[in-house]
C-alpha cells in the first residue's frame, strides 16, 4: 500500500518534470512551468522520506539538517543575487548539484572499498561514470561562475596548447576509470582519490579556454552532464524519479544547448574548441581600449516588451537601411502591448533638413508621436528604453561635455537619461562629424550590431514570440 | 460622316488628340482639325497626321458633327449646317434654355456633361475625368500660393508644423485633392454631406469632419441633395472653427442645377491665418467662399482666394488625354460603321442628347 | 554479448522509457524562444537537483554510527537541496518579469 | 546695443520675424525694424511689439548691427555709421572684393553664406535652411507648370504613366527636391558627383544614375570639386540619356566661387517632350542649363526652362522664420549680455566675418 | 538473441512511429514523415512474421494472402482517389483499421466462448473494449465517408431527439459489456452477436447527427478510437509495438481533433452533439437560392505558396479596410517564395480615378507590377491564384454576358480565367452598383469573408508557418 | 483494490511508458499548423493499421484446421492491410504538393 503511493508519488514528480519542462518553454505558461516542477519535486522529497527502507537507522536529524541548511542557503542565495548576475548563479547551482552526484558516488565507493558492500562490474561502471560527470561538472560550473562574474579572466586560465592538454588529461581519467574496474575493490581509496582529483581538473581544464561569452552555452551543457549524473546515480539507487528527472535534463539540457549555439550561430564543437578563436578575432564592439558591450536581440527585444516607454531616435542610419516601414511595426507591436512608443527627431539627423520628417511619413507614423529636441529631452528622463536607429552625431554626449570636441555646443537628445540604451548600428564606425561617440561605451548603453532594417525585423520577431 | 474638331477660344486643352483621332478614323470617321487646335496642349499639326487640318470655318460649315469642349460662340452656330451634331459641355442644368436655342437653329446636341454617373458610364464620364484633374491641380495650386510649408519639418533652423488642409465636397475633386495633400505630408480633415463620403474620406486615410444630420441623397443619383437651413448653419460653424485652423481650403462642393452652396463666408475668411489659401473648386457656380471671385485669385486680408474652377485647364496635355478617351469611348457608342446610330433606348445616349 | 542481451530484453520496458525520455526531453524543449533559453536552462538545472533523493536515502541506509556516510550523506544534501530550492527560486525571479501584459 | 532690421529690396522674407525680435530682445539688444519689413511675409508692424518701427533711413543711421538677407545696395552704405556692423549675405565668392569694398567705407561685416558647414554650425546654415525650401518649391513649380500628372494614375478615361522626374547635384536642394518628387509619386532619379551621394539618394528611395570615374571630394569641406573634361563629357551623355524621358529635371549642382556646371546643353533640352519642365536652381551661378536666363522663365522648342533660384522667397513666411532662427543662433554666439562679442578664435566666427 | 532482434525490430519500429508524426507535423520534413512512420511499420510487420512463436502452426499462406489482397486494395484504392476525396478516404481506411481491431477481439472470444481459451476478467474487459471500440470506429467511419462523400445526407440519417437515442444506445451497450463481464464464459456467443451489433449501431448512431462539415474532426476523433482499439488488442497479445503505436495514435489523434475544433472556433462538446446546430445558422454565403462556396484561410493560403502566379484585383474594399500595407507585406512574402505576383487595376475600382494608385503607391508597389485592364486580361488566363481584395463591380461577369444587367458592357477583370479565384469581402452585399455578383458563385470562386486587411494579416501569419 | 495496487507496483514502468508515450503523442502534434491538420490525421490513421500486428500473430498463432481462427484472421489482415498501405499511401499524395520550393 505505501509502497503502491510511494511509486504514485514518483509517477506525480515525475510527470511533473516533463510537463513543468513543457510549460517552461512558452513565456505565458513558464512560471506556471516552475512551480510545477518544483511542487514535483516537493512531492518527490516527501516520498523518499517516508519511503519503507530495509535496514538502516534512517537518521532524520542529519537530513532534517542537510536539508535546512542547504535550503537556507538556496533561498537567500536566490533572492539576494542581482538580476544581472543571476546566470552566475544558476551556474553555482549546477555546479552543487554535480558535486551532489559526487558525493553520493564516492559514499559507494567507500563503502565498497572497506568491504561493507558489494558491487557488480556494472555497477562499479555506473558508480564510477557518476563521479567522473559530477565532478566535471561541479568545477566546470564553478570555474564558468568565475568568467561570468569576471572574476576569472580568459587570459588567467588559458594555457597554449589547451586543446591537447585537454585530450591528454581526459586519456587520463578514462584510463583511470578502466584500471579501478579491472581492479574492483583492490583499487582501494587511494587510487580513488586520484580519479577524483582527476577528475575535477578535467571539469575545470575543460571549460578554461571557453570564451568567456560563451558561458551560457557552457552552463547549460554542463547542467545536462549533472542530469546525465543525477541519473546515474538514479540507476545506483535503483530508482525511478532519478532516473527519469536526470535523464529528462540530460536530453533537455543537450537541446538547448543546440539551441543556444545555433541562437549564437555557431556549432557546438565551436564553442568548446573555441578557445583559440576568443582570443583573436577582435569583437565588434571594442574601439581603442575601450570596450562597448553588445546586446542580443533577445536582451534588446525583452527591454523594449517589458518597458512602459520607449523612445525611437532615427538617424541617417534608418534611412540608409531604409527601415522606416519595418520600425513602424515594431512601434505598432509595442503600442499593442500597451508601450508608450515616441520618435525623437533631432533638428540634424540625416542628411537634410527634414529628412527624418520624409521618412516617417511614409511609414505613416503620425505627427504626434514625433518630438523635437526640446520635447524629447524632457520626456527623455521618464523613458525606460532608448532605440537609436542608425543616429551617431545628434546623440553624442561629447557636445555637452568635451570641449575639445568639434561639435562642442550643439544641442543633442540626451538619451542617457533614460533607463535603458539600445544603439542599432553596424560597426564602432563614426557619423557625418567623423568623431567617435562615448555613448556607445556608456554603462547603460547595449549594441546591436548589423543593418538596421535587419535588427528591426527580429526584434519584430522576438517581440511576436513574447 | 466627317467629325470636325474646333480649337478652344480660351482653354488650352483640345477635345481630340492625335492617338484619339487615329483611333476615330478607324471608327470610319474623317477627321477635320482646326488648325492649331492641340498647340497649348502640346499637339501641333503634323501630330495629327492622317486628318484634315483646314481653317476654323470650314470645319464650321463642313462636319456632320463638330466637337468641342467648350460650346461654340452663339454667332458661329448660324454659320452651321442644319442637324449638324454638336458635342460640347453645355451645362444645361445652368444654361436653361440652350436646348431651346439649338433647336430653333435647327442644330441637334450632345451635352458631354449630362452623361449619367454609372458605373457604366464612367469611361465617357468628362466630369470625372476634369475633376479629379482639378483635385490635384487644386492641392498644387495652393501649396504653391502658401507661404508655408506642407509637409512637417523638424530642421535646425527650427521645427515647422505640418499644414492644416480641409477639403469640403468629398466629391471626385475632393478625393483626389485628399491623397494629393496627404502625400505631400499635409493633416487633412474632410466633409461632405453625403453618408457614403465619410468612408471614402477614411479610406484615402484622412480624418472625416462630422456633423450630425445631413439629409440623405439615396435616389438622388450620386448628387448631393440641398441641405435645410439649420443644417447649413452648424456645418457652418463647424467649418468656421476648422477654418481657423486651416492653413489651406479647398472647396468643391456643388449641388447639380444650383448655385454652389456657401459654406466659407466672409467672416470666416477673416478668422483665417495671414498666408492661408482658399481654393475655390466651385467658383463657375457662384462658389464655396462667399468672397469668391470666379477666374480669379484675390487676396482677402491677406488669404488668397483661388477661383479658377477650371484648373483640368492648366493640366492640357493629360487633361486633353483623358476627355479625349471620355469622348471616344461615347462616340463609340453612337457611330456604327462609319455612320451615326443613335439608339434613344440607350439609357446614356437618351441622357446625353439635350437637343433632337 | 548474451548477458547484454538479456539485459536488454529484460529492461525492454526500461529502455522503451528511457528512449522516449529523452525523445520527450527533446521535443518539450525544440521549440523555445530564445529568450527562454536562460530560464528553461536555470529550470532544468532546479530539475536536476533531483540527485538529492540520493542523497536522502543514502542517509536513510547508513547506520546512524556510521559518520563517514552520515557526514557524506548531509553534505549530498545541502548540496542537493541548495541546488533544487535555490534553483527554482531564482528562476522565478528570472520569470517575473514575465508576468506583465499580454497581447 | 542696437540691432537694425531692413525690409528687403526684391524679396518676399524679412531677416527678422516677431518671435525672434523677441529673443533678441531678451538677449539684451534694442530692436529697430523698418516699418514694412515683414508685410510681404505675413508680419506687419504690429507683429513686432516692443521693437521700434522706425524709417528706413533712420534704421540705417541709428544701430550698431544692421541686418539684411541681401546687402545694401551701394549708395547706402555712405550714411551709415562707421564701424556699423552688417549681416547679409555677401557672397564674396562671387563679389570678390565686397570685403575691400566695405573695409574702405570703414564698415564690418558678417557673410551668412561663408558660415562653415559643419555639424556644429548647422543651426546657423542659411544656405541649407534656404536649399531646403528651393528643393521643396522647385518640385511644386515643375508640377505646377508640367501639362502632365506626376503620379501613375489608371482611370476609366486611361491610363496616365508616372513622370520621370530627374535631378542633378543631390545637396540638401536636390535631396528635398527628390523627397518631395517622390511624395508626389514620381519616378525619381538622381545624380551628384559626390560618393557619399549614392547613398544620400538611396537613403530617399530614389534610383542614382551612376557615372564611373567622378574625382573624390574629400578634404573640401562637403563642397563638391570640379571634375574633368572627360568625366563631363561621359555624364553629359549620360545626362541626355535619361533627359530625353525626362519629364522634369531638376538641377542644383554647384561649385563654390565657380561658374556653375553645364549639366544640361541646348541640345538635350531640344530632345525633350514638350510640355517638359527644368527647374534650375543654380541660375544665379550661370545655371547648370545652356539655356537658363537667370531669374526668368522660358520656353524652348516646348520645354519650360525655369531660371529661378530664389525659390525660398516663394514660401517667405517659413523661408523668414527659419532664416531668422539661423540669425538668432548665430547672434547668441557673438552677443554676450547685451554686447557684441566677437571671438575670433571660434571657427565659424571666424570664417563668416569677411570684413574686420 | 532472435527474441531480441524482434525486440529491437519493435523498438526501432515504435521510435520510428514517433519521429514520423513529428516530423509529420511540420511541412519541411512531412512527407520524410511519413516515410520513416512506413519504414517502422515494415519493420515491425517482418519482425512479427519472423518472431519465434509458442504453438501454432504458422499458416503463412494464408497471412500471405490476406497481405497481398489488402496490400493490393489499399495502394490501388489510394492511388485512384481524386485529390478532393481524400478525407473520404481516409474515413474509409480507419474504418477498415477498427474493423481489424473488431475481428481480432471476436476471434479472442470464439475461443473463449468455445473453451479453448481462458480468460482473467481484467483480460476479458480488454477484449471487450477493444470489440466495442473497433465496432464503432468502423461504423461510425463509414457514415463519415458517406457523408463526406455526399452520398448520404445529414437528413437521411438524424432522428428527432437523436442525442437522447445515443444516451440510450451508449448505456445498453455498456450494460451489456458489463453484464458480459459477469457471466464470463457463460454468455456465450450469441450475446457477443447481440454486443457486436448494438456496438456497431452506436457508432452510426454517434456519427449520424452530426453536421457534413465537421466529418474532418470526427474522422480524426474516431481515428483516435482505432489507435485506442489497437493499443488494447496490443494488451490482448501482449505486443509492445501494437501498445505504443495504439497509444500514440489514440493521444495524437485526440489533440489532432482538438485542435482541428479550435481552428474551426468549435469546442469538440459543440461538434459532437451540433446535430441541432448544423441545421439552422445560415451561412454568410447563402443569397437567394445559390451558395457561395467558403475558403479557409488555409485553403486560401496554401492556394496562395503553391502557385506560380498571383494576381490581386484591389477594389474600394481595400481602401476601406486600409489594407494596402498588409497586401504589400503578403506580395514580399509570396515573391520571397518565387510566386509572381501583380496587381490587376480595373479603371473604376475605388471611388475616385487612381485610387488604387494612391493606396498602392503609399504601400511602396513598384509601378511595374500594375497591371492595366488590357494588360491584366492578357496576363490573368496564366495566372494560377487571382485574389480579389475588396473588389466587386469590376470583376462582375454580368457585364459581359448579361444583357439585362446594369453594367452590361463595360470592360471588367476576367478573373474568371485563371485557376483559382480567392474573394476577400465581409458579406455578400454588393458593390457601388449595387448588383449581384455571379462571379461569387463561380465553381472556381472561394469566398474568404472577413475585413479585408484582417483576412490578409491571416494569410500572412499562415503563409510563414508554410 | 489490492490487486489493482499489486498491478500497479508491477507494471510501473510499463505505466511510465504509457503516460509518457500519451505525453509524448500530445507534444508531438500540438503546434502543427492547420495546413498539415489533414495529412497529420491520415498518418495518424496509418499507424494505427499497427493492429494488423495482431491479426497476423493470430493466424500464426492458429491451428492451420482451425478455418474460424484462420478465416477471421485473415480478414483482420486484409482490413489492416488496406488501412496500413492505403494510409501510407494516400498520405504520400497528399504531402506531394509541400515537395515545391521552399523560402
Ligand atoms: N540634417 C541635415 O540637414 C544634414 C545635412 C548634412 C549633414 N548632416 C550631418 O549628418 C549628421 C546626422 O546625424 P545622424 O546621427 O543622423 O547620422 P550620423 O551621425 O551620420 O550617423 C549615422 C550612423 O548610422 C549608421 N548606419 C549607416 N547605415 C546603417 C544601416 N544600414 N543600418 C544601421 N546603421 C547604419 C552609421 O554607423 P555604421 O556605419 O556603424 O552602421 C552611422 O554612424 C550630423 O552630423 C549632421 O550635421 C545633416
Ligand atoms: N473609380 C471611380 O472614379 C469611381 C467613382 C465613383 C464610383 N465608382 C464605382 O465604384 C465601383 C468600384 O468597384 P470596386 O470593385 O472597386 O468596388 P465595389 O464594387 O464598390 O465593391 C467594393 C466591395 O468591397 C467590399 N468591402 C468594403 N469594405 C470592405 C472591407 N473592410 N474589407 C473587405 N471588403 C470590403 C464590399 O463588400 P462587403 O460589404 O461584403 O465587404 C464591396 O462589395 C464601381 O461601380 C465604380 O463605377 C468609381
Ligand atoms: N458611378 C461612377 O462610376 C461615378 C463616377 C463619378 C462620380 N460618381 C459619383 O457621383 C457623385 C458626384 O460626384 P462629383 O464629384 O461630380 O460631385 P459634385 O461635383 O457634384 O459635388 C462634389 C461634392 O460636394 C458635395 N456637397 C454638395 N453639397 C455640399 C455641402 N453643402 N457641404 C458639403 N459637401 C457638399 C457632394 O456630396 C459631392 O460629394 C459622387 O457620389 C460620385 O461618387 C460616380
Ligand atoms: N554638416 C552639416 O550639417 C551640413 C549642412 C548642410 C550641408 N552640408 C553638406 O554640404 C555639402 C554641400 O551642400 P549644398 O547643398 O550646399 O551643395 P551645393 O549647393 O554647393 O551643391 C549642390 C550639389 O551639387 C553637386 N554637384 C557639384 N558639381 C556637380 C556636377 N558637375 N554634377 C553633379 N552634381 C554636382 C554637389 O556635389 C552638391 O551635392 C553637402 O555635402 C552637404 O551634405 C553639411
Amino acid at each position: 500500500m505505501l509502497i503502491s503511493l510511494i511509486n504514485l508519488s514518483y509517477l506525480i514528480g515525475a510527470v511533473a518534470f516533463v510537463w513543468g519542462l513543457r510549460l517552461l518553454s512558452s513565456p505565458d505558461t513558464a512560471r506556471r512551468g516552475n512551480i510545477l516542477a518544483s511542487i514535483g519535486m516537493g512531492i518527490a522529497i516527501l516520498a523518499t522520506l517516508v519511503a519503507p527502507i530495509s535496514g538502516g537507522d534512517n537518521n532524520y536529524l542529519w537530513i532534517l539538517i542537510g536539508l535546512v541548511v542547504g535550503g537556507g542557503i538556496g533561498w537567500v542565495a536566490a533572492k539576494r543575487i542581482a538580476m544581472t548576475a543571476m546566470p552566475q548563479m544558476v551556474s553555482v547551482f549546477n555546479g552543487l548539484g554535480g558535486a551532489c552526484a559526487t558525493v553520493l558516488a564516492l559514499a559507494e565507493l567507500f563503502k565498497y572499498y572497506d568491504g561493507t558492500m558489494t558491487m557488480g562490474l556494472g555497477q562499479l561502471g555506473i558508480v564510477l561514470f557518476t563521479l567522473l560527470i559530477g565532478a566535471v561538472s561541479f568545477t566546470g560550473s564553478m570555474l564558468a561562475f568565475g568568467k561570468l562574474d569576471g572574476r576569472i579572466k580568459d587570459k588567467h586560465v588559458i594555457l597554449p596548447g589547451h586543446t591537447i592538454i585537454n585530450i591528454i588529461l581526459l586519456v587520463v581519467v578514462l584510463a583511470l576509470a578502466v584500471w579501478l574496474m579491472i581492479q574492483g575493490s583492490a583499487a582501494g581509496t587511494g587510487l580513488m582519490v586520484v580519479f577524483l582529483v582527476a577528475s575535477l581538473l578535467y571539469g575545470f581544464s575543460f571549460v578554461a579556454p571557453i570564451g568567456g561569452a560563451d558561458m551560457p552555452v557552457v552552463i547549460s551543457l554542463l547542467n545536462s552532464f549533472t542530469g546525465l549524473s543525477a541519473a546515474a546515480a538514479g540507476l545506483i539507487y535503483g530508482n525511478q524519479i532519478m532516473l527519469v528527472g536526470g535523464i529528462l535534463v540530460g536530453a533537455a539540457g543537450t537541446i538547448l544547448t543546440v539551441l543556444m549555439c545555433d541562437a549564437m550561430n555557431r556549432s557546438l564543437l565551436n564553442v568548446i574548441i573555441g578557445g583559440f578563436g576568443s582570443a583573436g578575432g577582435g569583437s565588434k564592439g571594442e574601439s581603442g581600449d575601450q570596450v562597448a558591450k553588445e546586446a542580443t536581440v533577445t536582451d534588446a527585444s525583452i527591454q523594449l516588451f517589458y518597458a512602459n516607454s520607449v523612445m525611437f531616435v532615427p538617424g541617417y542610419g534608418l534611412a540608409v537601411a531604409q527601415a522606416q516601414k519595418a520600425l513602424k511595426e515594431l512601434d505598432d507591436l509595442l503600442e499593442g502591448n500597451n508601450v508608450d512608443v515616441k520618435y525623437a527627431i533631432h533638428p540634424v539627423a540625416g542628411r537634410m533638413p527634414g529628412h527624418m520628417n520624409v521618412l516617417l511619413a511614409e511609414a505613416d507614423v503620425p505627427y504626434p508621436k514625433l518630438l523635437d529636441l526640446e520635447d524629447a529631452n524632457a520626456a527623455l528622463k521618464d523613458t525606460d528604453t532608448v532605440v537609436i536607429v542608425g543616429a551617431n552625431d545628434v546623440v553624442n554626449p561629447a557636445a555637452l561635455d568635451d570641449p575639445g570636441s568639434p561639435i562642442y555646443g550643439m544641442p543633442v537628445l540626451e538619451v542617457w537619461n533614460a533607463k535603458n540604451i539600445i544603439v542599432l548600428k553596424r560597426s564602432m564606425s563614426p557619423g557625418y562629424a567623423g568623431i567617435q561617440n562615448p555613448l556607445f561605451f556608456h554603462e547603460k548603453n547595449r549594441m546591436l550590431f548589423g543593418d538596421a532594417k535587419d535588427s528591426i525585423q527580429k526584434l519584430v520577431q522576438e517581440v511576436k514570440n513574447m | 460622316m466627317r467629325i470636325g474638331v474646333l480649337k478652344e477660344q480660351s482653354d488650352k486643352r483640345v477635345a481630340i488628340v492625335p492617338a484619339v483621332a487615329k483611333k476615330l478614323a478607324d471608327l470610319g470617321a474623317t477627321l477635320q482639325i482646326e488648325s492649331g487646335a492641340g498647340a497649348n496642349a502640346g499637339y501641333d499639326n503634323n501630330a495629327y497626321d492622317g486628318a484634315n487640318i483646314i481653317d476654323r470655318a470650314a470645319v464650321l460649315q463642313r462636319s456632320d458633327v463638330l466637337i468641342s469642349i467648350n460650346p461654340l460662340p452663339e454667332d458661329e452656330l448660324k454659320s452651321l449646317q442644319k442637324n449638324t451634331l454638336l458635342i460640347s459641355e453645355f451645362k444645361p442644368f445652368f444654361d436653361k434654355d440652350v436646348s431651346e436655342r439649338l433647336k430653333t437653329q435647327g442644330l441637334r446636341a450632345i451635352s458631354m456633361d449630362m452623361i449619367p454617373r454609372t458605373t457604366l458610364a464612367q469611361s465617357m464620364d468628362v466630369l470625372s475625368s476634369m475633376a479629379s484633374i482639378a483635385g490635384y491641380k487644386a492641392v498644387l495650386t495652393a501649396a504653391n500660393i502658401l507661404p508655408r510649408y506642407f509637409p512637417m519639418m523638424i530642421t535646425a533652423a527650427g521645427s515647422i508644423k505640418p499644414s492644416k488642409v480641409l477639403i469640403l465636397g468629398a466629391g471626385v475633386a475632393g478625393l483626389q485633392a485628399i491623397a494629393t495633400a496627404k502625400r505631400l505630408g499635409a493633416q487633412v480633415e474632410a466633409f461632405d454631406t453625403r453618408t457614403a463620403a465619410k468612408q471614402e474620406v477614411e479610406s484615402l486615410g484622412a480624418r472625416f469632419v462630422e456633423v450630425a444630420g445631413a439629409k440623405e441623397d439615396t435616389g438622388a443619383g450620386g448628387y448631393a441633395v440641398e441641405q435645410d437651413e439649420d443644417f447649413i448653419k452648424r456645418q457652418r460653424e463647424e467649418v468656421q472653427k476648422r477654418a481657423m485652423n486651416a492653413d489651406v481650403i479647398i472647396t468643391t462642393a456643388q449641388v447639380r442645377g444650383r448655385k454652389a452652396p456657401i459654406l466659407v463666408p466672409s467672416s470666416t475668411v477673416e478668422k483665417m491665418k495671414p498666408g492661408s489659401v482658399i481654393v475655390d473648386l466651385a467658383a463657375s457656380t457662384g462658389g464655396n467662399c462667399e468672397l469668391t471671385q470666379d477666374r480669379q485669385t484675390i487676396q482677402h486680408k491677406g488669404v488668397f482666394i483661388v477661383g479658377n474652377s477650371a484648373l483640368a485647364d492648366e493640366m492640357p496635355e493629360d487633361a486633353s488625354t483623358l476627355y479625349a478617351n471620355n469622348l471616344l469611348n461615347f462616340l463609340k457608342l453612337i457611330i456604327k460603321e462609319g455612320e451615326l446610330n443613335l439608339d434613344f433606348e440607350n439609357e446614356i445616349v437618351q441622357s446625353a442628347f439635350i437637343t433632337h | 554479448m548474451d548477458t547484454v542481451l538479456q539485459f536488454f530484453n529484460e529492461q525492454l520496458i526500461m529502455i522503451y522509457l528511457l528512449i522516449f525520455t529523452i525523445i520527450l526531453g527533446f521535443e518539450v524543449i525544440s521549440k523555445v524562444p530564445t529568450v527562454l533559453h536562460t530560464p528553461l536552462m536555470s529550470g532544468a538545472n532546479a530539475v536536476s537537483g533531483v540527485v538529492i533523493i540520493g542523497a536522502i536515502l543514502l542517509i536513510r541506509q547508513a547506520d546512524s554510527g556510521d559518520v563517514l556516510q552520515l557526514g557524506l550523506g548531509t553534505l549530498g544534501v545541502i548540496l542537493g537541496m541548495t541546488n533544487v530550492i535555490g534553483g527554482f527560486a531564482v528562476t522565478d525571479r528570472m520569470l517575473e518579469m514575465f508576468k506583465k501584459k499580454k497581447k
